[in-house]
């Protein structure tokens, strides 16, 4: 029992529990905390795995942007009240639910077993990063050299999100009816 | 064989009919139809010439189309194929020349369609490419389901929609079937073919599989012809069809049926026809006597004639399934005779429906007295109907009858017995309409007895049928040699 | 070091969470938030995997898939507000007219 | 001279008066029938002399000689099969030749006195050219299905003379019935072609009558082939409608029902003698058929009213007697009797015509008497006939008729039964002719005042043929050279003829003061019950079982289950349907368990169910 | 990494990059002025549909960094969705109009479309396909709620939000699986991967089934169909056009590529191929059943349309059915997708021109008596009806003939028989529309037809192309042949 693994099971614990709160909490804005819980446990899990610029982003991105994006809307539409749509839904679709997911998880998981045998062929292994300098330094380079379409294709993805939010989020049509030019 | 360039002609010359038809005003639609379709048949005439007169030799053409696809346009003419391009030219040219609602209403499309139905006939009738003739076999489907629904006297979808499903059924499982043949072949060789010459190699195999593929065949010609248990869609469309699209359907559609029969299915599955031969015969005799019973009780004149078709399309598969050269020669010789008389019966149907339509009379009674002369061409029609020896019918019944007998007297007996019952109905139509006291005083001179283009194409043709009657050796002299 | 596929056990188990979420929760907005759960669990496997295999796509990925929720729950939360403007409801009980 | 002409006449008769009557209509010029009825029997009389011609030519020459062949073309050749069309004539065609031509000619002659009232004679004559042209054909075909052409062509003549008053559905109905009828019979003409085809190869008659075939098949041909004449000759089973048949003109009934058509038949069975005669079980069918049909129309004949239904029952039972002859082999007298039945049947059917004309077509003869002072020609010339039906010498029919009683008692196939109904039949004939002929001519008058006042002898046009009829009626019993008279004939002879004096008697002196209407058996009268149960077995059990036909299987079975397959369709459809309830979160249930399912399935086959299962 | 004759290969979404900034300039400027987006949009996929046609004669297939294969596949295949997307955008700005929905971001969203489609083509690499499947959908879902006002088009546009997001994060956990199994997301190194692979597989099987459902979801092949009918009906025609023919067609190219993902010749896979095919058959026929039962059903047109598409989805899904043996019967998927694309193309364009009496859109009573009223209408539409139903002559024949005979090259003979009634039960969907059209009398409340000259040309250009295709289909077919599939 070392230090990590009871870092782990405590990280992991809070995270299933935090989702579990997310999906069963009554208000939105509750479900959006118990989120960021989630949210900050997986940070803790990436950190575990070695992945510190992932936990780093993991904590601004998803807590710093999305959620507070998430909690904005939700005072945005008033949506604060509790709701009771849990308890409206079907025991019947509940069941049928929990149990297809139960089924997905019992595949996964002996799917998941297969991970064991997985022989590591990357080359970048602990000490290489440590050598290159660093989780960040590693990914940098691997990021705006060999994933450098990729970069540029997300950022017409960011475009693309821009263009339709604003599309279909104004206010106002402003359609006037006739051509000006 | 021989090589010819002439049979692209026969489609090429209908498909420029069907696009110019676009451009030809409304008012001389009927006499620019008239004129394609007579140059249309002068053609026809013009390529079979040779092929009826050196017996045995037929012309061949193939042009490549899509031969990645295995598919070749491969088009022959044999002494096969001849009567029925002969008769589909033949029954297209007095077709377009009959006077009616469709030369008022949407003119254009009527004839663009008329002559697009007797491109893919014709293509058809000579494709000798098993794809291509599907194509064809398909392709006449539209315009008759426009004739149907936009000429048709009903405005009920559902008949046009039951014949379109049912042989559609039936055709593509025969599309299926094509496809699984050629895959076969290409076992065998390696090569994707579809051409008839090549699959044939395929038919003295007598495995599970070539006796699906036959079902496949059997189930899209029998929906066709009909044959008894398939004749759902008929009697509705008939009834309801315009006169052209009526007589297209009985006298060559449903020729396009036997024609698959004789041509594909007998050389194709030789085996399979001949270890189904008797539940094939005895389909066909049931047909024979079923029809004839529905066309006894049948109340509508023209549901009557719908029936008799089917009957005596009974006959023409009694002769096919009896397999044999002569046999084949004898059902193409009744479906000839029965083009022409189907022809005849529901041509002058139509006339008289119109005339009855113009006096408003209540019901079919006495009409022979006041209209003399088309009720004898009508008379001289139901003889042929009746297959009264003499006429053009009888002589393909009874070769049908005579060579089908050695294979299976029963069934035989069984048809004959039908031709009895032809006598009924036949009778029955005729006295239904023609004779009686009639309930109008006044119709004589509103309506006038048959003339001008009618007259003549009816004498015409019942010409042809006595004539055919007394000398049918042109048909069968050509045909013995196949 | 832990097993790693205890770590696998998590995301998938979150992600079915997530999944079970937006199969029974009638707000949308948590109905959104249940497929941020689904994302950060897919994340989770990446970097588990990438862990396995001493490689760094999975974290570069993460990065990537993290920019894509970001997105995603913006366009979302958008439509979100344009349905709420028409119907005046982020339920999704509410958005079953088109049906049969 | 050519063999062609006897057939061409009356065909360019049936052309030129169809052509004529066709151009009235347009024109609405009337036809007279003196104009189209001379030349109807011009041609008629043309085709008769030419007749005479062969006649003269045959009787020069030995037995074996008397044989003419004209191939006119070939007609049907498939093959091996090969039918040509040609004429064929030997004595016996010559002989059907002459009756046809030569009464057909008089009975023409007599129709324009006849249709002198009617609208399209026309018409009619072309008809009654049309008829003698396929009778003609019959007569003279070579093969088996020229034979048919004719044999099919004269009941088209015999249908449209039947129904010639078109207006009256009831008499076109009777046309459509003996068409019907002759039909039924025409399939086993059919099925005796394909069997004598697939076994003798050839449809030739020459042919037919060389080749020897199994007792089997042979029977199974002359069964069929009997079946057939049953129906063209009016025998039992297939009788019915000879009597209906009366619905159309006197003449055509003399020429069609009585003289030629219904004859065709014994020409027939004659024809494929040496067939039947390897088959003597199908000859005693033929017999006992026959003398059965003999005596059964007798019986009915004995309790009809109308005139013409009296004869036609009569026309029945002589032909019965023709079968008889047939049937015991002796077919020589068989076409003698027909030759003698075509002239005193002719002749009593053209007399009653003529009463029939005078009293404005009244039929029923309780409704006559005492005509024989108002028409003395017919009744002279009617007694002529009778005379001959009754069999008394030295009228034609003595000769015939006996010669066949004596051959049904002392032929090779002939027997006791055969006799002893052939003389109860002959008793039978005698009673209701004599019946006949007193009641219309001699009793005394039952008419209606006006009527009598009307009724006058007929014109010449028609009392001319009746003149020239009894003549032959009188003297038609020589022109046949029988084989020198029997020993044991002489007294079967004198039996026959006390047994019809003895009928003739009775009747006679039963009807002489008749003056009201007999009341006959109802039963008897509509012919024993047969015809009423044709018209309720096949009139009503073909159109009952039509309707049930397309009732059951072409409604509920054929159309519905057209109707069931696009139900199913349609409701697998709606059932597929109904998992869009546009909730997508129900979709993506619904995808999660289809994912789930379709997972582990193939997970399954792939790793051979380590699943769930374990390893 | 780039050098200069990288950028000449991806020279097409350099272009549609600048087109895209450029057209979000015009569009900010004022946002009532679209013809200079409307034109810089046509101008720029111009541009596209040449650089492509360019890389034509491209003899090789060259793969930038592993992620992105430049071949005659990926070519043709953007050429034809730039040369699709173009015909929409000239031939929708009337529709636009009519439903006051021309703004220029729509021209925006679309170039952004066909930009995540195109990549999607090319992508070799799971996760690029990742990317760009969003940058395809994300506009995607705005176009769907296009109509902000309209209730329908939000409750579709957010049904697909969700149910896409959902399912981009299975496709994730698939990708993320098989990374995990195979050690890389590049399609070609876990080619080389599953050659040599031998030991468990289970977790890249399970990953490349969740890899699979997504882009069947994408391509709405029954039971992932769920989704389509409800927005097919709720978003705006033109929209619909585009989903029907982009985005179907950039799913499919992905989903064959799915499909030949591993070499099945390798021991590890062997017995997966015969599973995979079940998977085919089962999701094939049901899609095809799906499609044509409930099609026949509808009352709606668009919805119609939709379960038309679940069906062709079936087709198709057959065709790769025969690929999984016969890898070089490949052009059957792609000339069905052409052809398929075109006769949507034309029938949308032409049901944009439609004017209802009512917002629930175009109903098949609508177009009762059409014939009497607007014959040339009538025409077009018939024949892109009878070309979906496959008739001879259309197009729409040779598409299914190629597929046909592609799976029964396979041994398929079951499941094209069944493709066959289905092919029957379909015809009989097609041919109401076209019976109503043409057989009843015109409806005074019936919809009207009113377009453009020039877009009525471009429909008619279009039908005459389905003709054209039906008769001579060698020219497309030869081009669909030369699109290989290179593991």
């Amino acid at each position: 029992m070392d230090w990590s693994f009871l870092a782990f099971v405590i990280f992991a614990t809070i995270a299933i529990l935090g989702s579990l709160m997310v999906i069963l909490q009554k208000t939105p804005v509750s479900s959006a905390f118990s989120l960021v819980l989630v949210f900050f446990s997986f940070a803790g899990l990436y950190a575990l795995l070695g992945a510190h610029f992932i936990a780093a982003l993991q904590i601004l991105v998803y807590t710093g942007a999305i959620m507070v994006l998430f909690v904005f809307v939700i005072m945005l539409l008033g949506q604060d009240e509790k709701t009771t749509d849990i308890k409206d839904t079907s025991l019947l679709f509940k069941g049928v639910t929990t149990l297809g997911a139960i089924g997905l998880l019992s595949v996964f998981l002996r799917a998941v077993m297969g991970s064991k045998e997985i022989v590591a062929k990357g080359q970048y292994s602990e000490e290489k990063i440590k050598e290159l300098g660093g989780n960040l330094q590693a990914i940098s380079e691997v990021l705006f050299k060999d994933y450098v379409f990729h970069f540029e294709l997300v950022s017409f993805l960011i475009l693309g999100a821009i263009v339709a939010t604003v599309a279909l989020a104004k206010r106002k049509n402003t359609y006037s009816g006739e051509y000006h030019e | 064989m021989e090589n010819s360039q002439q049979l692209t002609a026969l489609l090429i010359w209908p498909m420029l009919g069907s696009i110019l038809a676009w451009f030809i005003p409304k008012a001389s639609q009927r006499i620019y139809s008239l004129f394609i379709s007579i140059v249309q048949f002068a053609l026809v005439i013009y390529v079979a010439y040779p092929v009826i007169t050196q017996t045995g030799q037929g012309l061949e053409q193939t042009l490549p189309w899509l031969s990645d696809l295995g598919i070749q346009l491969s088009l022959k003419l044999d002494s096969t194929s001849v009567w029925f391009v002969l008769l589909s030219g033949f029954v297209s040219f007095v077709v377009l020349g009959m006077k009616g609602q469709w030369y008022r209403r949407n003119t254009r499309l009527f004839s663009s369609m008329a002559f697009f139905l007797i491109f893919s006939i014709n293509a058809a009738f000579l494709s000798s490419n098993l794809i291509v003739f599907y194509l064809s076999y398909e392709a006449v489907f539209i315009p008759m389901i426009l004739m149907v629904g936009i000429w048709g006297s009903s405005t009920k979808a559902n008949s046009v929609f039951r014949f379109f499903l049912m042989s559609f059924f039936g055709s593509i499982l025969m599309l299926v079937s094509i496809f699984y043949l050629s895959y076969l072949y290409f076992l065998k060789t390696g090569i994707f073919s579809a051409n008839l010459n090549d699959l044939l190699k395929l038919s003295n195999e007598n495995s599970p599989a070539m006796l699906w593929c036959f079902a496949g065949f059997f189930l899209a010609f029998a929906i066709k012809v009909p044959l008894f248990p398939f004749h759902g869609w008929l009697k509705e469309v008939y009834v309801n069809a315009p006169a052209p699209a009526t007589i297209w359907m009985s006298a060559i559609l449903s020729k396009l049926g036997v024609y698959g029969f004789i041509r594909f299915v007998g050389p194709l599955f030789p085996e399979a026809i001949l270890s189904a031969q008797g539940i094939l015969l005895a389909l066909a005799a049931f047909s024979v006597i079923y029809a004839a019973f529905l066309a006894i009780q049948a109340k509508d004149p023209k549901a009557l004639l719908s029936y008799s078709s089917i009957s005596h399309l009974g006959f023409v598969m009694l002769g096919v399934f009896s397999m044999g050269a002569s046999a084949k020669t004898s059902a193409i010789v009744l479906s000839v005779s029965h083009g022409l008389t189907s022809l005849v019966l529901f041509y002058l149907y139509d006339l008289i429906v119109k005339r009855k339509e113009d006096v408003s009379l209540e019901a079919y009674s006495g009409l022979a007295k006041k209209f003399p002369i088309l009720f004898v061409c009508l008379f001289i029609g139901v003889l042929a109907s009746v297959s009264l020896p003499g006429t053009f019918n009888f002589v393909g019944e009874f070769l049908v009858l005579i060579h089908a007998y050695p294979v299976s007297a029963l069934c035989t007996i069984l048809a004959g017995i039908g031709v009895i019952f032809g006598a009924v109905y036949m009778l029955k139509f005729y006295q239904k309409l023609g004779f009686g006291v009639s309930s109008d005083a006044q119709v004589a001179e509103v309506a006038e007895d048959i003339s001008g283009f009618d007259l003549i194409v009816i004498v015409l043709i019942l010409a042809l049928i006595i004539y055919f009657g007394f000398q049918p050796s042109l048909f069968l002299g050509g045909m013995t040699n196949v | 070091m832990n097993e790693p596929w205890m770590m696998l056990i998590v995301a998938c188990t979150v992600f079915l969470i997530g999944l079970m979420g937006v199969i029974f929760r009638k707000n949308l907005l948590i109905v959104l938030m249940s497929v941020e759960l689904m994302l950060n669990a897919v994340n989770l496997s990446f970097v588990t995997f990438s862990k396995l295999h001493n490689s760094l796509e999975g974290h570069i990925s993460v990065l990537f898939v993290m920019t894509v929720a970001a997105a995603e729950s913006a366009v979302g939360l958008g439509l979100v507000i344009a349905l709420f403007r028409t119907l005046k409801t982020a339920d999704s009980d509410q958005i079953q007219i088109l049906r049969d | 001279m050519n063999l062609l002409l006897i057939v061409l006449f009356p065909f360019f008769g049936f052309m030129i008066n169809g052509f004529m009557q066709l151009r009235s209509l347009k024109t609405g010029h009337k036809i007279s029938s003196k104009q189209s009825g001379s030349i109807a029997t011009f041609a008629m009389v043309l085709s008769f002399i030419t007749a005479i011609y062969y006649f003269i030519q045959f009787s020069g020459q030995q037995e074996d000689g008397r044989l003419i062949e004209q191939n006119l073309f070939s007609w049907i050749k498939l093959g091996a099969f090969h039918v040509d069309f040609s004429l064929r004539l030997d004595s016996l065609s010559l002989l059907f030749t002459m009756i046809i031509t030569g009464v057909g000619s008089l009975i023409h002659l007599y129709s324009i006195g006849y249709m002198k009232e009617d609208e399209t004679p026309a018409k009619y004559f072309s008809y009654l050219n049309l008829f003698c042209f396929m009778m003609l054909n019959l007569v003279l075909g070579a093969t088996m299905p020229h034979i048919f052409l004719g044999w099919e062509g004269v009941g088209l003549a015999s249908y449209l003379l039947i129904g010639y008053w078109n207006q009256d559905t009831a008499k076109v109905g009777a046309g459509q019935k003996a068409f019907v009828m002759n039909r039924i019979g025409d399939l086993g003409f059919l099925i005796a072609m394909f069997i004598a085809y697939k076994y003798v190869g050839s449809l030739d008659l020459v042919d037919l009558q060389k080749a020897t075939l199994s007792p089997k098949i042979a029977s199974v041909v002359g069964l069929l082939v009997f079946f057939a004449c049953t129906g063209k000759s009016a025998q039992i089973p297939l009788f019915t409608w000879l009597p209906d048949a009366m619905a159309g003109p006197t003449p055509v009934s003399a020429l069609i029902h009585a003289a030629t058509m219904v004859t065709s038949g014994i020409y027939l069975l004659t024809r494929i003698s040496p067939l039947l005669l390897q088959a003597p079980d199908v000859l005693s069918v033929i017999a006992m058929v026959g003398v059965t049909t003999a005596f059964v129309s007798a019986v009915i004949a004995c309790a009809q009213k109308d005139i013409k239904k009296i004869l036609a029952y009569s026309t029945v039972s002589q032909l019965g007697f023709m079968f008889l002859a047939c049937g015991v082999g002796a077919f020589d007298a068989g076409v003698f009797h027909v030759m003698t039945h075509a002239f005193f049947k002719a002749l009593m059917f053209l007399g009653a015509g003529s009463v029939i004309h005078a009293l404005h077509e009244e039929q029923n003869i309780f409704k006559m008497g005492g005509l024989s002072r108002k028409l003395p020609i017919t009744t002279f010339t009617f007694v002529m006939g009778w005379a001959a039906i009754l069999g008394l010498p030295p009228f034609s029919g003595f000769f015939s008729k006996d010669e066949i009683i004596i051959q049904s008692l002392h032929s090779q196939y002939g027997n006791q039964i055969l006799f002893i109904m052939a003389l109860a039949s002959a008793l039978l004939t005698a009673f209701y002719m004599t019946r006949l002929l007193v009641l219309v001519f001699f009793s005394p008058s039952r008419m209606e005042k006006e009527t009598e006042e009307h009724a006058h002898e007929s014109p010449l046009v028609m009392t001319l043929p009746l003149i020239a009829l009894a003549i032959l009626s009188l003297v038609g019993g020589f022109m046949h050279h029988s084989e020198g008279g029997h020993e044991e004939g002489q007294s079967i002879m004198i039996a026959s003829v006390v047994v019809a004096l003895i009928g003739a008697a009775f009747a006679f002196f039963r009807y002489r003061k008749f003056d009201k209407e007999e009341m006959t058996n109802q039963f008897v009268e509509k012919g024993l019950g047969i015809d009423v149960f044709y018209n309720k077995f096949f009139g009503n059990g073909v159109p009952l079982l039509a309707k049930g036909l397309s009732k059951w299987i072409e409604e509920y079975f054929i159309q519905n289950s057209m109707k069931f397959c696009t139900w199913m369709v349609e409701f697998s459809g709606s059932v597929l349907k109904s998992f869009q309830v546009g909730s997508m979160q129900v979709y993506l249930l619904m995808m999660v368990v289809f994912g789930l399912a379709f997972m582990i399935w193939i997970l399954e086959s792939v790793m051979q169910g380590v699943i769930f299962y374990g390893k | 990494m780039f050098d200069s004759s990288t950028i000449t290969l991806i020279f097409p979404w350099i272009i549609l990059g600048f087109g895209i900034m450029a057209t979000m300039l015009a569009s900010s400027v004022r946002i009532e002025t679209r013809l200079p987006a409307k034109l810089l949009t046509i101008f720029t996929l111009v541009l596209v549909m040449i650089t492509s046609a360019k890389l034509f004669n491209l003899d090789t297939t060259i793969t930038i960094n592993g992620f992105i294969e430049v071949s005659h596949l990926s070519c043709m295949t953007l050429f034809f969705i730039s040369a699709i997307s173009l015909i929409f955008v000239v031939g929708s700005g009337g529709y636009l109009e009519k439903e006051k929905l021309h703004i220029s971001d729509f021209y925006n969203l679309v170039l952004l479309m066909v930009l995540g489609a195109s990549v999607l083509v090319s992508a070799k690499d799971l996760f690029v396909m990742f990317i760009a499947l969003e940058v395809m959908s994300l506009p995607a879902y705005a176009l769907v709620g296009f109509r902000r006002n309209d209730s329908r088009s939000n409750e579709a546009a957010l049904k697909y939000f969700i149910l896409g997001g959902a399912l981009g994060a299975v496709y994730l956990l698939g990708a993320s699986f098989i990374f995990g199994a195979s050690g890389s997301t590049q399609l070609s190194q876990i080619f080389e991967w599953s050659k040599i692979h031998n030991g468990d597989v289970l977790l890249f099987l399970v990953g490349h089934i969740l890899v699979l459902f997504a882009f069947l979801f994408k391509a709405a092949a029954a039971p992932f169909h769920f989704w389509k009918p409800d927005v097919y009906e709720g978003s705006p025609v033109a929209v619909t056009g585009l989903m029907a023919t982009v985005i179907t067609t950039a799913a499919f190219v992905v989903l064959v590529r799915l499909f030949h993902m591993v070499d099945f010749q390798s021991q590890s896979f062997v017995p997966y191929l015969e599973s995979l095919k079940q998977l085919i058959r089962v999701v094939a026929v049901l899609s095809l059943v799906v499609g044509s039962t409930i099609m026949i059903l509808q009352k709606n047109l668009k919805r119609l349309l939709a379960y038309s598409a679940i069906n062709h989805t079936g087709y198709i899904l057959l065709g790769l059915l025969g690929t999984m043996s016969k890898p070089e019967q490949i052009y059957s998927v792609w000339f069905y997708l052409a052809g398929y694309a075109v006769i949507s193309c034309g029938l949308f364009l032409l049901l944009s021109q439609s004017e209802t009496r009512n917002d629930q859109g175009l109903e098949l009573v609508d177009l009762t008596g059409l014939m009497k009223r607007n014959p040339l209408v009538t025409a077009l539409a018939s024949i892109f009806f009878l070309s979906m139903a496959g008739m001879p002559f259309t197009v729409g024949f040779f598409t299914k003939y190629t597929v046909f005979m592609s799976s029964i090259a396979s041994g398929e003979v079951v499941f094209v028989i069944i493709a066959a009634i289905c092919t029957v039960i379909g015809a009989y969907g097609y041919l109401r529309p076209v019976a109503l059209m043409v057989m009843r009398d015109p409806d005074p409340t019936a919809a009207e037809f009113n377009g453009t000259k020039s877009n009525q040309a471009l429909i008619i250009m279009l039908a005459v192309l389905c003709l054209v295709l039906g008769v001579f289909p060698q020219a497309l077919i030869q081009l669909t042949k030369g699109m290989e599939l290179i593991p």
